[in-house]
């Protein structure tokens, strides 16, 4: 009982860890391509979102268990035929859940199948730790992907469009323009810099926590 | 890279046509301790220990000149230079020396070039026009024309060194004084002093007894009540004085007062470049800057940081204030840790 | 075939002007000693990448849309497969140096999208093979500018918020600004 | 007396930093004044409302960074005065303030401000403006007939083709090349004047405040590439002509390709910065897709300086061996 609290306890520090303070895309510079090239829309990021965790959390929990079973220099390959494998039931879920997504994402979509956070997390991290911790680092690093890239869709979706989630009109928005990547680099890096300074905040408040 | 130098903007100046001023010594001492003339033709050994005897110390390194002699007797110098010639823009009393007594320093190369043995000596002039007047004097030592440039005896050096020639400096007055102490057994006891800066109203270069009071120096220029910095030995490269009741020394140069203090504002490096231009050893001083500065640098870069001379014309040249000669000094400082 | 390559490094610079590998590239700007081996690596995974998709394009014209990329990742997984199980029996003390990158690099976004570019901009195969090369020289200049980047976003006077990554990234924005004024929007 | 301490030098031989950005501000200030004479007061409260913008962010930053208000050097005016002389004097006066808070707080502050900058802040605030907001960045009035703009409203007015735009469409302007040397032609408030510009890069040259390397290599490779390369029909004299007064070209060369901070260290490796500028801006002329964006060209060259200082460095050998 005491074990699994601790546990538990154990899992929800890595959850936080995954969405704020080792966050993948803002402390690990993962996976920035699509927060840079496709975040400027939020039905783009909603459904890469969901194809994140449709592709995390089964391919990092099956890593988690056969991952030891495969010789380290050939684990790669491994990672990237379990992700191929997934992404096919993943892509046709959010076809289903958000129609006509996948096909305004185009190469964003198929691209998140090689996905940096993906990869590190299900080569490196999954193998090496139990069950729990890998469910549990899937879903924070999911949240956090997905906190990132509905944050920085939002911004550059309201200042296009005046709008969020088509609710505004193309040009009626501040400006034009952040559509491009550039903007998504740099909303990422204040947004880096933000969890960068709360991290330094906690760090002088409790030098142990971190 | 080709070392350029600085070109210092020259500052309120003392005219040298004024001459240099005695300072009158205020007590009356006892009658300089003398010793034996030296002959004619004496030997190196005679010449040094006269020099010794003489207590004469050279003025542009504050070296004991027959220290000095006897060690470059033993190198065997090709080319033995007086410098007559001021580098820094305040100072103006090797320039005076040699306007009133070229003759005496003459006499006092030679003595000194016969001491260590070098086969050829030269007049450093500051410019063409003492060129002129020293050829007009017709003392048998030709001149060479320092350059403008800040710091011209470095620079000079090079120069003449280039194609693996050996040359060595002596002071002006420290050449006067070996003349002196060889024709009439007289010690070293007086030195030509600069007082200049705009903190003075009559700026002048004075002889005066070593061992004087900097402030009675001072004195003498007529000093403004607002002065806020008194510096000694360089206007460059020398240092400032709280006390003026320190004595002044065979190596005191100038005194220079100034009302306001430089400004110590230091912004960062803004990548002109001009130390590199400006550093007379092939140093590249903002490079040494910006490896200290990233907290991990690599000695490799510290490009010939031990070679520097210390003439700071790196801080004179840095529009951001920076004290660049302190971190090279630095980088020298851990290159030699690092690799010794 | 040069202009495929010169459109890799300039136009089409799937780094800058769309973000693609970027966060590979940043990895690699920390090791800058084996940027170009990784250069190499990721020139030559394209080349195959590029290869597979050629072939594969014809014959999955048919079959549902999805089925294109999962293959394609699962080649690339084949492709290091091959590559290092190649590298592992000839050259055992270069694999082992650079195990790592030769992954990474098999896994990068770049390389997997030359596919898409290439038909995108309809290239033909001597297009392809000089886009791939450029590919590879892009990301090698990449890893330089980082480099640099990252001894810029160290400097004592930055925020403290700022220093290292956060910077990095407002960087490259402005950076990726530059490109983005010269082609517009490239994907 | 009352004597203190102090470090060396007690005399300097060079302008300081300080003194340099005064010297930039002065010049850009002169570029102001033929169009106030000319258009009112307008020009006047453009640059009042971008420096201020300028201004009050730099503030904003060092509140943030170090919890003190004071403000150490003018950099941050001549930002805002770079950016209010490269906007159409008919741009609502919001952009180049937009654009001047983009620029330092952004393009400066992260970095740690004056002297860290990796890029041209300015140059980038420029860019900004330009992809944000294209519309507003390349439509200028027409400034044939003479009239005077409101000092603060936005302002209605007929619309004028600039020379950038004709050479980009590939047509010969119509433009009489005493009036591109006088600035009395659409385009932007401070780049027209072309006279003006070469009295201020004079200026700066010979007050030392900027090096030649960097603008004299820009404006020579840009010359030699419009010469080879002509976009219209014409003799080679008379496309370097027209592609040297036309744009923002001069005055990014003047006041943008100039500026040391972002430029590399060595003065060979700014010569090379210069020129890589010039092809960039001339590749860009080219194959671009706006009509002038010399600020681009400027923030690629910026990127690439760091490399530039390396590569001079591998060539003169400026690293010194182990035990050597």
């Amino acid at each position: 009982m005491d074990n699994g609290r601790v546990f538990l306890r154990g899992a929800g520090a890595i959850f936080r860890n995954g969405v704020l303070f080792r966050n993948p895309v803002l402390v690990g510079a993962l996976g920035l391509y699509p927060v840079a090239a496709a975040g400027f829309g939020m039905q783009n990021a909603a459904a890469l979102s969901i194809l994140f965790v449709f592709l995390a959390l089964p391919s990092q929990l099956l890593l988690c268990l056969v991952g030891m079973l495969i010789p380290k220099w050939a684990r790669p390959a491994a990672v990237l035929l379990v992700t191929a494998a997934f992404y096919l039931p993943a892509a046709r879920a959010v076809q289903r859940l958000l129609p006509g997504s996948m096909e305004s994402l185009g190469m964003a979509a198929a691209l998140m199948a090689c996905n940096s956070i993906l990869y590190s997390r299900a080569e490196e991290y999954a193998p090496e730790h139990i069950f729990l911790a890998v469910g549990a680092d899937a879903l924070g690093c999911s949240a956090g992907f997905a906190a990132v890239i509905c944050l920085v869709s939002a911004l550059r979706e309201f200042w296009l469009t005046g709008g969020v989630w088509s609710s505004g009109t193309p040009g009626s928005g501040i400006g034009a323009g952040l559509d491009l990547p550039f903007a998504g680099f740099l909303l990422a890096g204040l947004l880096a810099a933000l969890v960068q300074w709360i991290n330094i905040r906690r760090a002088d408040r409790d030098p142990r926590e971190v | 890279m080709i070392p350029h130098g600085v070109r210092l903007e020259p500052r309120k100046g003392v005219p040298l046509k004024n001459g240099i001023v005695r300072l009158p010594g205020p007590e009356p001492v006892s009658a300089p301790q003398t010793f034996a003339p030296l002959k004619k033709n004496a030997g190196p050994s005679r010449i040094i220990a006269a020099a010794e005897k003489a207590g004469i110390v050279d003025e542009s390194d504050g070296m004991p000149l027959g220290k000095k002699l006897s060690r470059l007797a033993r190198r065997g110098p090709g080319l033995l230079i007086a410098r007559c010639f001021d580098e820094d823009p305040c100072t103006s009393s090797a320039r005076a020396v040699f306007r009133e007594d070229a003759e005496k320093v003459a006499a006092g190369l030679k003595l000194a070039a016969r001491a260590c043995g070098a086969e050829e000596k030269r007049l450093a002039v500051a410019s063409r026009g003492e060129a002129r007047r020293l050829r007009g004097l017709r003392l048998g030592i030709p001149a060479v024309v320092a350059g403008r440039r800040y710091p011209a005896g470095i620079l000079l050096m090079r120069k003449l060194c280039r194609n693996g020639g050996r040359a060595a400096f002596l002071g002006a007055q420290a050449c006067a004084a070996l003349a002196d102490a060889a024709r009439e057994g007289k010690p070293q006891s007086e030195t030509v002093v600069t007082v200049a800066g705009d903190g003075v109203r009559r700026p002048v270069n004075c002889r005066v007894r070593i061992g004087t009071p900097v402030e009675k120096v001072l004195r003498l220029a007529k000093p403004e009540e607002d002065v806020r910095i008194a510096a000694v030995g360089s206007a460059v490269a020398g240092r400032t004085v709280r006390d003026l009741s320190l004595p002044v020394t065979a190596a005191t140069r100038c005194v220079i007062a100034l009302r306001d203090a430089p400004p110590e504002r230091r912004y960062p490096c803004i990548r002109c470049g001009r130390c590199a231009r400006a550093c007379p050893a092939g140093v590249i001083p903002w490079l040494v800057y910006r490896e200290l500065e990233s907290g991990d640098p690599d000695p490799l870069l510290f490009f010939h940081a031990g070679d520097c001379a210390g003439c700071r014309a790196c801080n004179a040249v840095c529009p951001s204030g920076i004290d660049l000669a302190a971190e090279v000094r630095r980088a020298a400082a851990r290159k030699e840790g690092g690799e010794g | 075939m040069m202009f495929a390559a010169l459109l890799a490094v300039t136009a089409e610079n799937l780094l800058f002007s769309g973000g693609l590998g970027f966060s590979r590239a940043l990895r690699a700007a920390r090791r800058p000693a084996s940027a170009g081996v990784y250069a190499l690596f990721v020139t030559f995974f394209s080349l195959c990448s590029a290869l597979a998709g050629n072939w594969l394009a014809p014959r999955l014209s048919g079959s549902p849309w999805v089925l294109y990329p999962a293959a394609l990742t699962a080649a690339a997984g084949v492709f290091y497969l091959a590559a290092a199980g190649l590298l592992r029996a000839l050259a055992a003390g270069f694999y082992d140096r650079h195990a790592r990158i030769l992954a990474q690099a098999a896994a990068n976004t770049v390389v997997l999208a030359v596919p898409f570019v290439q038909r995108m901009l309809r290239f033909s195969l001597a297009e392809t093979v000089g886009y791939a090369l450029g590919t590879g020289a892009a990301f090698f200049l990449a890893v330089l500018v980082l480099e640099e980047a990252m001894r810029v976003c160290s400097n004592p006077d930055m925020p403290r918020a700022f220093l290292g990554l956060p910077g990095v990234l407002v960087y490259v924005g402005i950076l990726s600004m530059a490109f983005a004024g010269f082609f517009g929007k490239v994907f | 007396m009352n004597l203190r301490n102090a470090a060396p030098p007690f005399v300097r031989a060079e302008p300081t930093s300080a003194s340099m950005l005064r010297t930039v501000l002065f010049a850009l200030c002169a570029l102001l004044v033929i169009p106030t004479v000319r258009y009112g007061i307008r020009p006047l409260t453009m640059a009042g409302v971008s420096v201020l913008t300028c201004l009050v962010c730099e503030i904003l930053a060092n509140l943030l960074r170090t919890g003190g208000f004071s403000v150490t050097d003018p950099s941050f005016a001549v930002t805002g005065l770079v950016l209010a002389l490269l906007m159409p004097l008919n741009a609502p006066l919001w952009l180049p303030c937009a654009s001047g808070a983009f620029a330092v707080l952004v393009a400066k502050a992260p970095f740690g401000s004056f002297g860290r900058n990796p890029f041209n802040p300015a140059a980038a605030g420029a860019a900004f403006a330009a992809l944000c907001w294209p519309g507003l960045m390349f439509t200028y009035f027409d400034p044939s007939e003479p009239f005077r703009l409101p000092a603060f409203a936005d302002c209605t007015f007929r619309t004028g083709v600039s020379a950038a735009a004709t050479l980009k469409n590939g047509l010969k302007p119509d433009i009489l090349p005493l009036d591109m040397l006088w600035g009395e032609a659409a385009g932007p408030l401070g780049t027209g004047a072309a006279l003006v510009v070469g009295a201020c890069a004079l200026l700066l040259l010979f007050s030392r405040a900027a090096h030649w390397q960097a603008p004299v290599c820009f404006l020579a490779v840009c010359a030699l590439l419009a010469a080879l390369f002509p976009r219209i029909a014409c003799s080679p004299l008379t496309s370097v002509k027209y592609e040297l007064l036309s744009g923002s070209l001069l005055f990014g060369g003047v006041f943008l390709v100039s500026d040391p901070v972002p430029a590399p260290y060595t003065a060979s490796g700014k010569g090379i910065y210069g020129a890589f500028a010039g092809a960039a801006l001339m590749a860009f002329r080219h194959f671009g897709v706006c009509e002038q964006g010399a600020w681009f060209a400027v923030l690629l060259a910026n990127a690439a300086s760091p490399l530039i200082d390396r590569a001079v460095f591998r060539v003169r050998g400026w690293e010194e061996k182990p035990h050597g």
